[in-house]
């Protein structure tokens, strides 16, 4: 079915449901180079008063990926809670934002819509909404999840301490994980991306982290982000797994190009469960997403990049994960050109993240060659700590030594916190109360050379 | 107006930046810990420090490649012919970075003259190809040493391919390549983005029949070789033990897993 | 699947969009008041409305001047010779809206071309210049009328000299044309920034001895002429008050208060 | 004297301060324009570190422009104190930064070494800074003015209101003023540009805005933005002036372009302190300043315009305003290409302000030729609210119909308060809850059509 709006005299067309979302969307590059983007900021405002006009329910009527091609599609519609969506059933698009920003879309009720929201209506109503729209609507939304603590509560911010090392030195591992945890970061999760492929180092990491976590009894929980079949493999061979870590995307076609299906993620989150691990809930997933990797593929079906990635939000939530990050501006100028790109894709990443009720958080970061900078980041996250986002990632000094971008620092969290009095998850800052490590009011204490936590090496 | 050199009234008694007690642990890392702290921030110097960084690998992502010279190397090692050199379709830098399309395609000219290769009619078992991908310093410094111990772990069976030098390429490019080239199996040998600490990082990507449509859970990857990471050495032997496995498993990628680590496997 | 067109079971009370009731009070003005809210922010439909506004604006920026259109219906109004083309040192629309520095400067060209033009020894009164500037669109509505009502109240002994249509022009180029032209006045008739709601704003800078280095407090403005703001004719008659004045005074710009509107001070 | 730094062993030169300043600057196209930016991101970093190791006093040493050439200059150093600088004598710029960010710079501390702080050392440190720093440390500064309410305070964030006409209509005025108030906006000034410079607009717009405040009793002041000399005769005429107000910048060769000299801003104030207009406090001058216009007027020294943007505060101070603000992407790309430029330029403009003790606000705007659009001023003004900005600008739906360009609409305003707890000038609030246009947490209520205010063109 065809969609049209009349600008200025002019009638502009749109073959269909997912070319309007595509033309709809804000300038990107990404979106460029698969070549659906709109041609010029007039066809833009068309498309994006065209999708104004459209009412919700075409979502579940015109599938832009076919089921029978597509497993994503098919769990998304499978999965649709039609009583749930019967409060905005009958809106637009373009209502629907307005519903958003309104007094009755208050935390109850949008906790409620939530099964009735399918990936594609949240992205359709994110290209209407401004940076400040997707930031306030967001930070309505509250999502909370429990593995070994507690994460999402309202007015915490939680972080993944992320310590890679460029040859997988699990002593080089362990002083980034020391730094992480003097800086009072680590309640996330402390995952680490592993160089090598190899189970042998998976199996050492897994041990060492698990090693850590125990001895110190930090409520915390570690990954290490191998393959899936990998960590699986770990699991049956009885090795330490906290949470299964897998990047996913919002496209059959994209999860294959990344080794995965469906099934598999059944069979690792049944796996891990099977684990009993857990000291506070269940949630025992890790994903990661991206604007981009579907195109990447070449499994994007033409739909644009932020409609890609809200799917893939569409595939999380259905595994219940304890986290969930977009790693925003990570792959490259590609996808999301430069620190505007990257702060708008972050914003409606978490935007439509939290309005399906993901856990989801955000690795703020840029690459060398993307049009980004520190400033940026600040600027992201600032903006992300006022949408309520729930965790962020936090490397040494911000600079990923092993995957060469630069995320967030140790730093960064404190600013955050200073400026928005943000906590951490519960358990886990009472922790580093007791280790002397934050006050009561959850700032940094001094720390000397004798502190205990600094003999994590032997 | 020049009071402002007489003695301070309040002079003062904490020092600006917080450090922390666990520097000595730099040595095990090359990640930025224990930098300190001012107040909650990072100290100025570590601002700094960050900046020299950004720019540096901002500009290695640039940097040209001396071809010339890389060849030369090249050809002392495979003690043969010089290698062969292609180009993507991406007509220069700048698009390279924002039409990957174009980087994972020949140019129709390198096709033709790929085509045009004297090959064996039964292919070869391995074609090596030597990428630019985003660190041209990558390549320069670490390709030669790499394909060197290859070649030093060459199974007696194993028939090699003309090494081919590849221009504004993404990983994918390979899979054209190796193709072309008859290849049972093709690695790439890639320049990996430039981070702040380190813009010489090569990764190989190793791919079980190439061509066009491959995915990326078709392949392994071999990463982080650069002195801080994986030795040339250390990468030969995993490629070797992968590249024996691909063959008898008839695949590379997400059923092919790395246990050239585990106890009596490699060698 | 299909239950959704079952009924709501909480059907939907308030409306999403909260009215302001003083919506009449827009015929007061062009200003977007009265706007309604969805919750705290602006309604879909204000944002949408905007967004146009804003590509519209945007490209205002950049729409081509149909010189020769102009030219002709101001030699028709002047009953004289066509007026004379000039171009800054600006050489494209990008360069003008980056270096404003060339958009007050005339080309080499346009310059040997004024002092080339054949002038009366002793100069003229009042030279008009029609600057493209920011809005084309200004130029090219609202610069005849303006010139039919300021030449229909041109004073007996005021020669005028030449017009001169600017392209990629600034206000202070009136400054080096003027004292090419010899002229004691000269009458920018610029186009302004676009806006959201109005993008053929025309301003008119009046200077008194033009020549480079004038700074804009030695300058009087009238802003605004457009439909919905300065009418041509009240244009006019402010101009003419305040050439009046500079004459007398030998100076424009702060030192010459705008009285025109005080009573018994004009005509 | 000139300065240098080793980097990658090549040595970098900068021949003065200024030249080391500029060269410190992030990129931004005004600079360039001026030729003063640095050469590369390399020239940069150098210029950065020289920076950081060059001692404050040097800016008492050498001044940037000399004070026999400019007025600004001698007023910045007759000023300054060299007690309350001796806090920071002993610091470099970069170790100053440090300090800022550190515990020592509460804010009493931050109040009490304003005197000894030049416009010049303020804006070199801020080169230094990220814009996470610009934001934590203004946020720490408080400036506290009134005229008849008060703002400032902690908690709080005001709102001018603009509702200009493109022909100066009263009635039209009228319909914005009445907008404003309805959304709870206008405590900082009910402040109108005429379109015309003529002095019957001049009075008719004065007693217009006088009698609505006298009529409703706002606890508010009005002001009408022509030039400083139309406003001395408004007063010596006998005219209801509350606010005088000035374009001003940071340059003597600036400000002739402006046709003011600091003598006139002197004889303005006086003027208006003679009226004694204020009810609770006697702060009457505004200002509006904003980088690029000594480099627009050539009136810049080679200075960067950032550098120049800091030294109009040091002339603003002087004048102890109720307010000021920069107009910060208001004049075009050629000083502030993009979004990203505006951001930083915001942040920076904030942060000097406040630390001189400024009670500055921030017209947060771009210009149709720019590279920027709504999002940016969302973010934007997101940041300065996390910065704890003194005051922005609202306009009728954000659009500025006789300046032709951007501002913030009264709603940003309302997305403000909702998201930080930002409450009003207290008086003005009171006054809006007498009103019943706000609830006791300051949160709009809804109205009739019979509502009073509705009367205003009556
Ligand atoms: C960017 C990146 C990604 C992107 C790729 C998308 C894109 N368009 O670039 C995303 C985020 C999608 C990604 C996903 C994954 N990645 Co990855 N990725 C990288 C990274 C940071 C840079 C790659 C690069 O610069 N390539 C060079 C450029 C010039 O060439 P390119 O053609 O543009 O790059 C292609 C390849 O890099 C390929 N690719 C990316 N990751 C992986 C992983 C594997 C195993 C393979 C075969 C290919 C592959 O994707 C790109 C597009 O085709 C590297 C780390 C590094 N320092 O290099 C890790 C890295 C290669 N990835 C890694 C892993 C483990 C993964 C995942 C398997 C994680 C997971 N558990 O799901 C997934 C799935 C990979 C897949 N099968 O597609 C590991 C590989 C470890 C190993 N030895 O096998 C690395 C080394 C990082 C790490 N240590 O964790 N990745
Ligand atoms: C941009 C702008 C400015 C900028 C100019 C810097 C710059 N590089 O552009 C800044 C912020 C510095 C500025 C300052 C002032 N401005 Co102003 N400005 C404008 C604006 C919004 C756009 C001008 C434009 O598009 N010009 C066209 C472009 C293509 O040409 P340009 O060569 O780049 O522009 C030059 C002139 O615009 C000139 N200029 C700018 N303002 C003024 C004001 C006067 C009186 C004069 C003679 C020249 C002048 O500066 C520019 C650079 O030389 C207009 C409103 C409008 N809708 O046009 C008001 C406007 C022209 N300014 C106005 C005023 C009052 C002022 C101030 C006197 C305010 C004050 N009290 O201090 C000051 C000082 C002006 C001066 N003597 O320099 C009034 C003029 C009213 C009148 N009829 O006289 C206008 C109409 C706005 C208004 N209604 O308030 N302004």
């Amino acid at each position: 079915m065809g969609y049209q709006h009349t600008l200025d005299s002019r009638v502009w067309h749109f073959d269909d449901l997912k070319t309007l979302l595509a033309k709809a969307s804000p300038y990107r590059s990404g979106d460029v180079l698969a070549g659906v983007a709109a041609e010029s900021p007039v066809e833009r405002t068309a498309a994006r008063m065209a999708l104004a006009e459209l009412p919700l329910v075409r979502f579940l009527e015109e599938p832009m990926i076919p089921g029978e091609d597509d497993e994503v599609t098919r769990l998304i519609l499978e999965s649709h809670d039609a009583r749930a969506f019967a409060a905005v059933a009958h809106l637009t698009v373009g209502d629907f934002r307005d519903w958003l920003l309104g007094e009755a879309a208050d935390e109850a009720t949008l906790t409620a819509i939530r099964p009735g929201l399918t990936p594609e209506m949240v992205a359709a109503v994110s290209k209407l909404m401004r940076n400040q729209d997707l930031i306030s609507v967001a930070r309505r939304c509250r999502v909370v999840t429990r593995f070994r603590n507690t994460i999402g509560l309202p007015g915490t911010l939680a972080m993944r301490l992320q310590p890679n090392h460029p040859a997988d030195d699990p002593r080089g591992i362990l002083a980034g994980v020391l730094d992480g945890l003097m800086y009072g970061c680590g309640d996330a999760v402390i995952g680490v991306n592993p160089v090598s492929d190899d189970m042998t180092t998976l199996a050492v990491l897994l041990e060492s982290l698990d090693a850590v976590i125990q001895r110190f009894e930090i409520p915390t929980q570690a990954c290490v982000l191998a393959h899936v079949t990998s960590q699986i493999e770990a699991i049956n061979a009885g090795l330490p797994v906290d949470l299964v870590f897998q990047s996913i995307g919002g496209t059959e076609a994209t999860n294959r190009s990344f080794g995965i299906t469906l099934a598999m993620l059944r069979e690792a989150r049944e796996a891990a469960l099977a684990t009993s691990r857990g000291t506070l809930g269940s949630n025992v997933m890790y994903f990661e997403t991206g604007q981009g990797s579907s195109l990447s593929a070449n499994a994007h079906h033409g739909l644009d990049q932020q409609t890609c990635e809200a799917r893939a939000y569409g595939v999380a939530r259905a595994f219940e994960p304890l986290i969930c990050n977009t790693v925003v501006g990570f792959i490259g100028p590609e996808y999301l050109h430069d620190g505007k790109q990257i702060i708008r894709a972050g914003l409606e990443d978490h935007f439509c993240g939290k309005i399906l009720g993901l856990p989801i958080g955000c690795d703020a970061c840029y690459t060398n060659h993307a049009e980004a900078d520190a400033d940026d980041m600040d600027t992201l996250m600032t903006l992300l700590a006022t949408a309520g986002v729930t965790f962020l990632i936090g490397v040494p000094g911000a600079d990923d030594v092993m995957l060469g971008y630069q995320s967030l620092s140790f730093h960064d969290a404190l600013y955050l916190r200073e400026v928005f009095g943000l906590r951490r998850a519960p358990e886990f800052e009472a922790w580093l109360e007791r280790m002397d490590l934050v006050d009561s009011r959850g700032r940094l204490l001094p720390v000397t050379s004798r502190h205990p936590l600094l003999a994590i090496q032997t | 107006m020049d009071e402002f050199t007489s003695p301070a009234p309040s002079p003062p008694s904490q020092p600006t930046v917080i450090r922390d007690p666990w520097i000595g642990l730099r040595s095990l890392t090359p990640s930025r810990i224990a930098l300190g702290r001012a107040g909650h921030a990072l100290p100025t110097r570590e601002v700094l420090a960050a900046d020299e960084a950004h720019a540096r690998a901002r500009s290695a992502v640039h940097a040209p490649l001396d071809l010339d010279d890389l060849s030369t190397r090249l050809a002392a090692i495979t003690k043969g012919e010089p290698p062969v050199r292609v180009c993507s379709a991406a007509p220069d830098r700048q698009r390279y970075l924002l039409r990957p399309d174009l980087g994972r395609r020949l140019s129709a000219e390198s096709r033709a003259e790929l085509t045009a290769l004297p090959l064996e009619p039964e292919g070869c078992d391995l074609a090596i190809v030597v990428a630019d991908g985003l660190s041209t310093t990558a390549v320069a410094r670490h390709a030669a040493p790499v394909i060197e111990a290859i070649l030093a772990g060459l199974p007696a069976a194993c028939r090699l391919g003309p090494v081919v030098i590849a221009s504004q390429a993404r990983v994918a490019l390979g899979d054209e390549i190796g193709q072309l080239l008859k290849a049972r199996l093709v690695a790439v040998l890639i320049g990996e983005r430039p981070g702040l600490s380190c813009q010489e990082s090569l990764g190989i990507y190793l791919t079980w029949e190439p061509r066009p449509g491959r995915t990326d859970a078709e392949r392994n990857c071999l990463s982080n070789i650069h002195p801080g990471g994986l030795s040339p050495a250390a990468a030969a032997t995993r490629l070797w033990w992968l590249a024996g496995e691909a063959r008898r498993l008839c695949t590379t990628g997400v059923a092919l897993k790395d246990r050239s680590g585990e106890p009596g496997r490699l060698g």
